[in-house]
């Protein structure tokens, strides 16, 4: 294994993750507030998208990012066909649980990417700062293949078109990634040193305490459920395994390379747990949240974390 | 003595995201207001969730108060979403005071 | 069977800074306590408010639990406010244990 | 019209750190789910408190709703703790729909 | 146009509020938790209590300072007559109302006085540190005013008058305000070190989320309320701008200068939302929320923020 | 008196927590919304978790650490002992709030720690990093003894045992403390580096506003309170003079000497407001918070911040 993979149970953020695991496991008591929780969310995008922003403004605008942001929108739309079909086949999930798990994994985790950016920068593969619109541009998607699937190739909700076009396009962390984003570009990297003591001296920190709350959650929403078996928690591993290699390989092949060919696969390597649990609610209802959530939070969000971003860094620097 | 009327309160139960079409609901009824309420924590047939903003596993209780013809009509309008989006409601007589607002 | 009494349950809709008002008359009334539970959102005659303790447009429901009695009279002593500041009253019967208590 | 059946709201007062008991007593009583609503601030006998989650100070109101024979075979389950922990237990009548579930 | 004029649009600071603008009337659902913009609020107002009594602390204290704070308590005391005038004769509002929105004109906005300190510093208008205390004592005269032009030149409220009182001079902004300006001027800038980090690197950048929650707060209002009509918000641009100019000619003619006089300015041309709102809910019940919030935090408040500030820098230059 | 002593004062630090008093007392409504109160308790738990943790990585495990850690867990399991005779012989407490009072005095509290930590650091007594284990094993052995105490020698709460084993030794600030303490032991300095900013720079900030909170409610809570009599309020300024010199010489006598030293006998001062008052709730119903909150939030708590850390800094100079 790779010196990523190796220092990651050594890092300071990683070791939050599974504190946080064990002390859910454990039955502790220990809990963050959920306006906190939320605060450290908003904070975390804000902080890379601005980062990302400054980074454009500063290596300029070129045609690796319209490339990278077609292709993350195809991987987002297409991503959902093919996880369907494993659902069903070896699930034998009902259509509409199988298209709501879909839409999960073809979009994106926020705070999986941004632990990928540290750990991989930290390992020596840094991304380039245009990876967080393409995050941005990944996350919804997969919402409307998720619904094709479900509804029979019809994505009509029961809802006026507008809400849900809204709640697709204009949800919050889509909104401040691109806006932080735009915000980092406009300003660029001398007006960004006013805020940079912020945003960027306490990322870490704050990602730990992140992740610490997230190893709360997951295990805790693993230990509640009754609705997982072991196909399901055998696919929540295999997706994010399948969807990073395609992801390697597809940004490969359009020519990425180093740190963001590895965050462009870890981000199909991803599943969404909170832009699409929303969306779902609303425009699915009658799927069961207890598979969705605890198939993307519980299963796959550790897996990546403690072993898959790891895999995708060695399994970059061989093709590279 | 001050003088009250007998109207119907009405709490309902929905996910988050659902908590806009029920207000719309509300106001499509002819209601004058609601008032929503946050809850932290719940268990029900899906299992238990504790406030998890995070994941968008919230819920909040929307209250309102109306007439029990307006309840009513609230009610029905509504019944579809119960059931298919596992709201919760419940509805029982109150007194108000100057119940010609509602 | 465990044995149970009859009260009455207000709750009153107040603005952040009246709710210190409102308190202090159910002290006033004689009643032994009350339990303010915070609101997120609301909507009436004079539009929307959303959590904006910023801007100090907040509201917080404050419940007690009194005798038929003593909740006349607190509805009685908050009726003037309850005009003029805009406040909403609900009452309805309840069964309490231990209602020697209230 | 829809159909509407009766059933018991309970609300339940308790400590923080009482909660977890009254919920599995709900969970005892084969209720099929409860939910919790945050309290900011009160005043009892025992003195005035304000949401002082860091001394451990806070409350939470469970609201389940149930059968009349559940409930009462919750509020028999509770009594004993009632008493002994200072919870606060009411209890009503209401209307829900689709009341097969309870 | 002023150079302070000119980089306003490019500074993050301003950026996050135009990204909360735009996001709100776009309609999406980004926000803040509240008990997470309560907190951004106390941390500023810490932080610029104790940046300026260690800067008086530093300076020493001298009698220019007695003279602002003077100058600061009168205006805000005179100012609401003025605007009363104004609103009956233009926007022929009633006695309370106009009594009401008057008081909101005399008060001050901190996060406007915030901001405009870190643009003038930076445009080279550094701010004297005293003028957090005028900040303070500007808060309140105008509510006294305010409730003698609704009441006939009563100020009686129905209520015990301790409570008002209490109300009026113990209320959280101005103890807080106050009291980390005496903690800073005790601890001075040896033991102020200490602190500093958190207190003046991370300012800015919570500034910047701060503020992007005010746009959002800001816009929604705007678009919920159906309180305001052309009149009302003609007055409400107006009102900055006069009070503006009044403020600088007041204290240009007292001896203020520089950063300083721009500053006193700026205060005089902000409006409350936060305080002044709070003591009318109990002071004047009658008056509709919908008209004085509107006017102060839906168009005052955007306009000092994305242009006042900067004619009222550029006024200055011409002064000195 | 000591500089230590003499500085207090004028720290930021402190002058935060008077503030919070002073507004309190003044009926002011400021106030910090508890999910922020909550979230800094947590921060400050994390970070000199991690720090004592990393200090121990850079020293290295030794015997000194093993006997301080025994000496802990025996003083904190026997203190409640004699102040329950205290409480019971000269209070005329009943046996319950005795037992309940009692363990409170035994157990620590985390701030007053931090609080020491900062002040004897900051005056040339620097403590061991592993000091912040003992902390954490001090926090529960007392609530065993108050039940043993409070109940004549059974410690049956009428619960699940395993309910209150979990309750006692999961809690969530022995689980955050120790667990971070771990962190920074397995990250080590150099990893550590990353998180610095956050949990180290911006500490004392944060405990200047977390101080302000604890004024603010401490002295609210005297106010409100009707449980207190001369005996009682006497006992809990009696408690931490004698329980820190209790500590001090138990510390001496063991080999600890220096700023290590002055922390244990300001744990053994201290009384626990948090973790205690919990399992109270739980185990001793009976018992009322009002006495045992108020005698250790609201008079010990200050009486240590404000007087006895500089007391016991002095008699630990005198002692080496
Ligand atoms: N019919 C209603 N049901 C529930 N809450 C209401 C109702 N009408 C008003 N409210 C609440 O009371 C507040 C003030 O109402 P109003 O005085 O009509 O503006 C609103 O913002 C709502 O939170
Ligand atoms: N009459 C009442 N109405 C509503 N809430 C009450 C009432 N009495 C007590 N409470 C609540 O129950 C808590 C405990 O009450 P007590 O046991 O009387 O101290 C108080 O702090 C209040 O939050
Ligand atoms: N009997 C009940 N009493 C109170 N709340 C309930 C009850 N049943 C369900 N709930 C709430 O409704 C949510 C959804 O319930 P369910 O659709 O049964 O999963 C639960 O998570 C609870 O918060
Ligand atoms: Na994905
Ligand atoms: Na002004
Ligand atoms: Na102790």
């Amino acid at each position: 294994m790779d010196s990523v993979a190796l220092s990651t149970f050594a890092s300071p953020v990683i070791l939050f993750f599974v504190l946080g695991l064990l002390a859910a496991f454990a039955r502790s008591d220990l809990s963050i507030p959920e306006a906190i929780a939320k605060g450290m969310s908003l904070y975390l995008m804000a902080a890379i998208g601005l980062k990302g922003g400054v980074a454009v403004a500063k290596s300029g605008v070129n045609a690796e990012i319209g490339t990278a942001l077609l292709l993350g929108l195809v991987t987002s739309f297409a991503l959902p066909f093919a996880v369907y079909a494993a659902l069903r086949a070896f699930a034998r999930l009902d259509q509409i649980n199988a298209g709501a798990v879909a839409a999960h994994y073809g979009s994106v985790s926020v705070v999986t990417f941004v632990t990928a950016n540290e750990m991989l920068g930290g390992g020596g593969l840094p991304v380039a700062g245009y990876m967080v619109a393409v995050l941005a541009v990944m996350e919804t998607p997969a919402i409307l293949s998720g619904l094709l699937l479900a509804r029979r190739g019809s994505v009509d909700t029961g809802q006026r078109p507008g809400e849900m076009l809204r709640e697709v396009f204009l949800n919050a962390s889509v909104v401040l990634l691109l806006g932080s984003f735009a915000i980092g570009f406009i300003a660029g990297p001398q007006r960004y040193k006013d805020v940079q003591p912020l945003f960027e001296s306490g990322f870490k920190g704050v990602l730990c305490l992140f992740l610490l709350d997230m190893g709360l959650i997951a295990a805790r929403r693993l230990m509640a459920t009754r609705a997982l078996n072991w196909r399901l928690v055998a696919l929540a591993v295999l997706f994010p395994l399948v969807n990073g290699m395609v992801g390697l390989i597809a940004g490969h092949l359009v020519g990425l390379d180093g740190g963001t060919l590895a965050a462009f696969a870890v981000l199909c390597a991803s599943a969404s747990y909170i832009a699409v649990p929303a969306a779902m609610r609303l425009a699915l209802p009658q799927a069961d949240p207890g598979i969705y959530l605890s198939m993307s939070l519980s299963v796959t969000f550790p897996f990546n974390i403690l072993i898959n971003i790891g895999l995708i860094a060695a399994a970059t620097r061989m093709l590279g | 003595m001050i003088e009250t009327v007998i109207r119907k309160r009405i709490e309902i139960l929905a996910d988050g995201p659902l908590v806009r079409r029920v207000t719309a609901a509300i106001d499509a009824a002819g209601i004058t207001g609601w008032t929503v309420l946050p809850v932290t924590a719940g268990s029900g047939r899906d299992g238990r969730w504790h406030e998890e903003r995070v994941t968008g596993a919230d819920k909040a209780l929307v209250l309102t108060i109306a007439s029990a013809d307006k309840a009513a009509a609230l009610a029905e309008a509504l019944a579809p979403v119960l059931t298919s989006h596992g709201l919760l409601l419940t509805m029982w007589d109150i007194e108000v005071i100057r119940g010609e607002r509602f």
